[in-house]
């Protein structure tokens, strides 16, 4: 199974990303900023990083690259899709996930092993937790706070929508403590935690990630 | 060489960290009196040639797709008199 | 229109400003001699920048020869002293480069910008040897932690270090953060790089080979950091008026980025014969020693030079100190390729000059030949000082007012309250509040980091290779004692490698003192170099490379004497690597090394009696190295689950990081007074734990090293147990150590 | 309640990243014409009472020391007629 990994100027955890498809068997195809298709991947990573720089907002100029026209169209068509962190802000800037990510709320670049809670299993790309399911993973951003207006926020809870949520205190501001929300198909999952740095004992303060990586292959196989 | 000024700042309803800070800031440095601070951006773009409506319509584009996220922010577009 | 070599040579007397730029009448002659006549104004800026005290060295090279001299037998050093930065063997064909450096005062002017431009400095020179940046580190140093200035200076530092490093995707994996008065208005801002390289491609800065071009690639040139040289481009323009220069540089962490992924395909490709990057004294540096360096002359275009600003003249296009620049030696036959590789990363790359055999570096302006000179007496025949120093007449004074006269903690209730003030006093408290604005994750190769022992980062995925590294530095000890200071600077970094299960390899070191004309200063200086060149020695780990950084003083008040010391240890296989955190319950700890009653600059004579004095403690390298040999063994025997080494707060604060670092308490027993037990600051020492099973083993081979070794406890429980003295919770000792910087600077 | 606004800009010889960024991303979105941009930020500070001189240079006060750092900013102050 072929998972693209697209690399944006001043994309950072690209390399992590495809060491993690590796990791739970995928093959990591990687994808530039620049090129007009998304060269027959099943299923795409948004990594992390300063896209552009992130000066004006997280994923604004992202957004307007070229590989986003493929990818935008391939999403809408049910296309397995994953934003972590930058990628996730991206996905907000493209308006394939609801909602925006700003400054947090504390104003400071925060780096830690944040607890998780899963509250969706039913995306392709959490198929492999069960609901409630409780994991470790890094959270690093300056920009993680999740906003979006009541009626989207009540939908998103009603749809089952909200993927991921933070344990104990919240660590940026995201209304409701939402660490992540997926598309209505849930093929496209946005999450500001970094599950590709917790795929190895060594490196991560556990191997929870894995899991978003498994799932999608799993469930590409079954396509 | 004319030049536009686009400000974009946070709904209302968003909650904004840094205008919050600034605002919580002021007493402690004994600047009272301030019920409320936003805090925004402003960009001063310096348009080649003439201001055209044409032009300005295009900057108003620029300002909603780029400048500004619509979900969270709200911007104003203004040719600057010299 | 800048003047002319010909127009110099026409007008012999015209005088000219070199004072204001800080050349002394002497220097202004020896230019003369050199060039046989008047130097051009853009020749007279170069010169100036190249011979001042930050380019030349010129105070402290009679004194860093030792490092030189003194360097100890070792076929790991591939690229020694005088390169951008040292390269060390590590096997398997890698090699790494690392180095450490200054930016001091940027930081105090303007924190967040300061300190982010030390890190993108830093980061340029790993690069300019050819390899890939992987981490960076940050030593720091503030006034008190409660004094206003410390408010606006510490969070401003540390974002802008979060800031550049994290939008470079390099990992922090350490650094320090040390609170004194003497640093007040004077702020210590270090930053270290390591990066890591294949051997066969390690780059050098060197332009050989006529008829090779130099290609300027990175950011626009715009008038930063010229400062004094607009005097020169004032008395050049018609208008007698200098435009506004900025007194700030600032940073463009993502041109950084993409600079250094265009410069890794660059050298994937193999399409450079040279490479520096552009630091202080910008072009004129770069070009002069890239010329210097090689074996031809040079000619340089610099109205080629792109510019963020259009009124700048030649003298401060030479000078401008703009961020994200580079420099490359390209051989015409590759050009294409090179600009190639700058358009995919949308880096803006311009061909500025050519090698030639002239012996020359020749610069042009327009079709005229505005500096016509030899590139040696620019970059390394500049002036030398043999500066005066002499031991200050108050260091006798200060040995003598010993910490013994002292209080000391009486009963075990007292000396519970100490332990609770100290390890909540900003030098012991946890840095988390610091460290949690820094990514220590990306790249996904970051085995230990903060607040580990040393930052430990896989080099090689399938090998397990890595490197560790730490850096430390106590200016009270050198303020009282120099030589033994420095000693005790790389005894704590050789030691913190050691313990994480690391072989020391290599040393960095990052100088910070006073005013070197101030004889006292200059003492410490010419005491601290010699102690450092000696341990280096000793230790057998050869100085690599490093910076001085002088003038660090509120006023005619030095800072203490403080030598920042950055030890490279290899790693053979990182999961080996030995956590400073108590893993599991029921294991033995274990004092390793020897206890003396030694608190002259400790840390307790510092926030309880707020006293300096006396002297530091006894330097003992021998203890230090068998200790380190030790270390290693058991790690490689997995002997240990976990090693924390005894410094600043002594057994009593390593036994604390340990049990706080994964919530498993413990219970020890202390021989004789409890006090000087816990709170000394005895070097060569270092507490382990270590399962049942596996004691014995310890012992014996602590023996065989000759290192004593005293089983005093056992981990486990929720508290901290002293037999016969106290017992406090965890939760308790964990509010009280975590609950300090936040407070401060929340 | 009154509105008085502060506007912060990099001084004009200090690089601005921000601005750079913005002006290489609009002509790729097919925004053409554009000299330069330059991205500052901008303070909305609600006022209690009416704004008098003495307010005002209070104000000011806290742009100097608090909203900007006069040595790579400039700022303007001025009263946003509603
Ligand atoms: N400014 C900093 N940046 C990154 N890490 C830091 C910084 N300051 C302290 N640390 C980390 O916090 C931990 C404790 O620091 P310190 O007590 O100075 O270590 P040690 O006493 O072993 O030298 C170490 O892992 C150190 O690397
Ligand atoms: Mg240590």
């Amino acid at each position: 199974m072929k998972v693209g990994v697209i690399t944006f100027p001043g994309s950072l955890d690209d390399g992590d990303a495809a060491r993690a498809v590796a990791l739970a068997g995928g093959d990591a195809v990687r994808l530039w900023h620049a090129d007009a298709d998304l060269r027959g991947v099943d299923a795409v990573v948004l990594p992390g990083g300063f896209s552009y720089g992130d000066y004006l907002r997280c994923g604004a100029i992202a957004r307007f690259a070229p590989v986003m026209e493929p990818l935008v169209d391939a999403a809408k068509g049910g296309l397995p899709v994953l934003g972590i962190c930058n990628g996730f802000q991206v996905l907000c800037e493209s308006h394939l996930l609801p909602g925006a990510l700003i400054r947090n709320d504390h104003r400071k670049f925060v780096c830690r092993d944040q607890g998780l809670r899963i509250e969706s299993a039913s995306t392709v790309w959490t198929s492999a937790y069960d609901v409630g399911q409780e994991i470790v993973a890094p959270l690093k951003n300056g920009e993680g706070g999740y906003v979006a207006d009541d009626a989207t926020l009540d939908a998103l809870e009603a749809e089952g929508r909200v993927v991921a949520r933070y344990l104990g205190d919240n660590p940026n501001g995201s209304y409701r403590a939402i660490a992540g929300v997926a598309n209505d198909r849930g093929n496209v999952v946005g999450l500001m935690p970094h599950p590709e740095h917790a795929v190895e004992d060594l490196t991560g303060p556990s191997t929870d990630g894995l899991g978003f990586f498994t799932s999608v292959l799993k469930g590409l196989v079954g396509v | 060489m004319a030049r536009v000024v686009v400000d974009v700042m946070l709904k209302p309803e968003i909650l904004d960290p840094q205008g919050k800070a600034v605002h919580q800031a002021l007493p402690r440095l004994g600047y009272d009196g301030i019920a409320a601070v936003r805090q925004g951006k402003r960009f001063e773009l310096e348009v080649e040639g003439e201001v055209t409506e044409e032009r300005l319509a295009q900057i108003r584009g620029a300002a909603e797709t780029l400048l500004s996220n619509p979900v969270i922010e709200d911007f104003t577009v203004r040719v600057e008199e010299a | 229109m800048s003047e002319t070599v010909k127009h110099a040579e026409a007008t012999p007397e015209t005088e000219q400003p070199y004072r204001e730029l800080g050349l002394k009448d002497d220097e202004y002659q020896r230019i003369r001699e050199i060039l046989g006549r008047r130097p051009t104004s853009a020749e007279l800026a170069m010169y100036s920048v190249m011979w001042s005290e930050h380019c030349s060295y010129k105070s402290s090279k009679v004194h860093l020869r030792q490092f030189g001299d003194k360097a100890p037998e070792t076929d790991a050093m591939l690229v020694g002293i005088g390169e951008n930065a040292g390269v060390v063997d590590i096997g398997q064909g890698w090699a790494v480069t690392f180095k450490v450096e200054s930016h001091n005062h940027p930081s105090y002017v303007e924190p967040y910008q300061g300190a982010a431009t030390g890190v993108g400095g830093i980061v340029r020179d790993i690069m300019s040897m050819g390899a890939r940046p992987v981490a960076v580190m940050d030593p720091l140093r503030f006034g008190p932690a409660d004094a206003a200035d410390t408010r606006r200076v510490l969070p401003g530092v540390v974002a802008g270090i979060g800031g550049y490093g994290n939008c470079l995707g390099l990992p922090n994996i350490g650094g320090e953060v040390v609170f004194d008065p003497s640093y007040a208005g004077n702020p210590l801002v270090n930053a270290l790089c390591v990066g890591v390289v294949r051997h066969e491609d390690i780059k050098l800065a060197f332009a050989s080979g006529s008829g090779n071009l130099i290609v300027l690639f990175g950011a626009a040139t715009g008038g930063d950091g010229i400062g004094g040289v607009s005097v020169l481009a004032s008395e050049t323009f018609d208008d007698a008026h200098p435009t506004k220069r900025p007194a700030v540089q600032v940073g463009d962490p993502f041109m950084e980025k993409v600079l250094i992924e265009c410069c890794l395909d660059v050298f994937a490709a193999d399409l450079v014969v040279g490479i520096q990057d552009l630091g202080g004294a910008g072009l004129s540096c770069a070009t002069s020693e890239l010329a210097s360096a090689g074996d031809g002359g040079m000619t340089v275009w610099l109205d080629r030079v792109p510019l963020r600003d259009s009124s700048l003249a030649p003298e401060e296009i030479l000078m401008s100190e703009s961020q994200e620049r580079m420099c490359a030696v390209v051989e015409p036959a590759k050009l294409d390729a090179f600009l190639e590789i700058c358009a995919t990363w949308d880096v803006l790359a311009t061909v500025i000059g050519e090698v030639d055999g002239s012996g020359r570096l020749t610069v042009q302006w327009h079709g005229d030949t505005i500096v016509d000179v030899p590139p040696r007496s620019v970059a390394h025949d500049g002036p030398v000082y043999e500066r005066p120093y002499a031991r200050p007449s108050w260091q006798d004074a200060l040995q003598a007012n010993d910490p013994s006269s002292l209080a000391r903690p009486a009963t075990g209730d007292e000396l519970r309250a100490t332990v609770l003030d100290l390890v909540a006093a900003p030098n012991l408290a946890s840095k988390s509040w610091v460290t949690d604005q820094y990514d220590r994750y990306v790249l996904g190769n970051t085995v230990l980091a903060q607040p580990e022992d040393a930052g430990v980062v896989r080099v090689d995925e399938t090998t397990h290779l890595g490197v560790a590294l730490a850096t430390d530095g106590n200016g009270r000890f050198a303020k009282l004692d120099p030589y033994a200071g420095a000693q005790l600077a790389l005894s704590e970094a050789y030691r913190n490698v050691a313990v994480s299960g690391a072989l020391p390899l290599a040393v960095t070191d990052c100088l910070n003192f006073g005013s070197p004309e101030d004889p006292d200063v200059m003492w410490q200086f010419a005491e601290a170099t010699r102690g450092l060149a000696d341990a280096c020695l000793e230790l057998g780990v050869p100085v690599t490379g490093g910076n001085v950084s002088f003038y660090n003083q509120t006023g005619d008040v030095a800072i203490n004497p403080t030598p920042v010391v950055g030890v490279l240890g290899v790693v053979d296989d990182v999961r080996r690597r030995v956590s400073i955190g108590f893993g599991a319950e029921g294991e033995s700890v274990v004092l390793l090394g020897e206890t003396r009653d030694e608190l002259g600059g400790s840390e307790w004579a510092h926030h309880v009696h707020g006293h300096l004095g006396g002297l530091p403690p006894r330097v003992d390298l021998t203890a230090e190295r068998a200790l380190g040999r030790l270390m290693a063994e058991a790690a490689g025997g997995s002997l240990v689950s976990a090693a924390h080494d005894l410094s600043d707060g002594g057994l009593v604060q390593t036994l604390v990081e340990m049990a706080l670092r994964r919530g498993i308490g413990a219970t020890v027993t202390v021989e004789g007074d409890s006090f000087v037990a816990l709170l000394s600051e005895s070097v060569a020492r270092a507490v382990v734990a270590v399962p049942a099973d596996r004691v014995d083993d310890l012992l014996a081979r602590a023996s065989a090293h000759g290192v004593p070794a005293t089983v005093i406890g056992r981990t486990g429980g929720d508290a901290l147990v002293v037999e016969g003295a106290f017992a406090i919770g965890l939760a308790e000792l964990r509010t009280a150590h975590e609950g300090t910087l936040p407070a401060l600077f929340r």
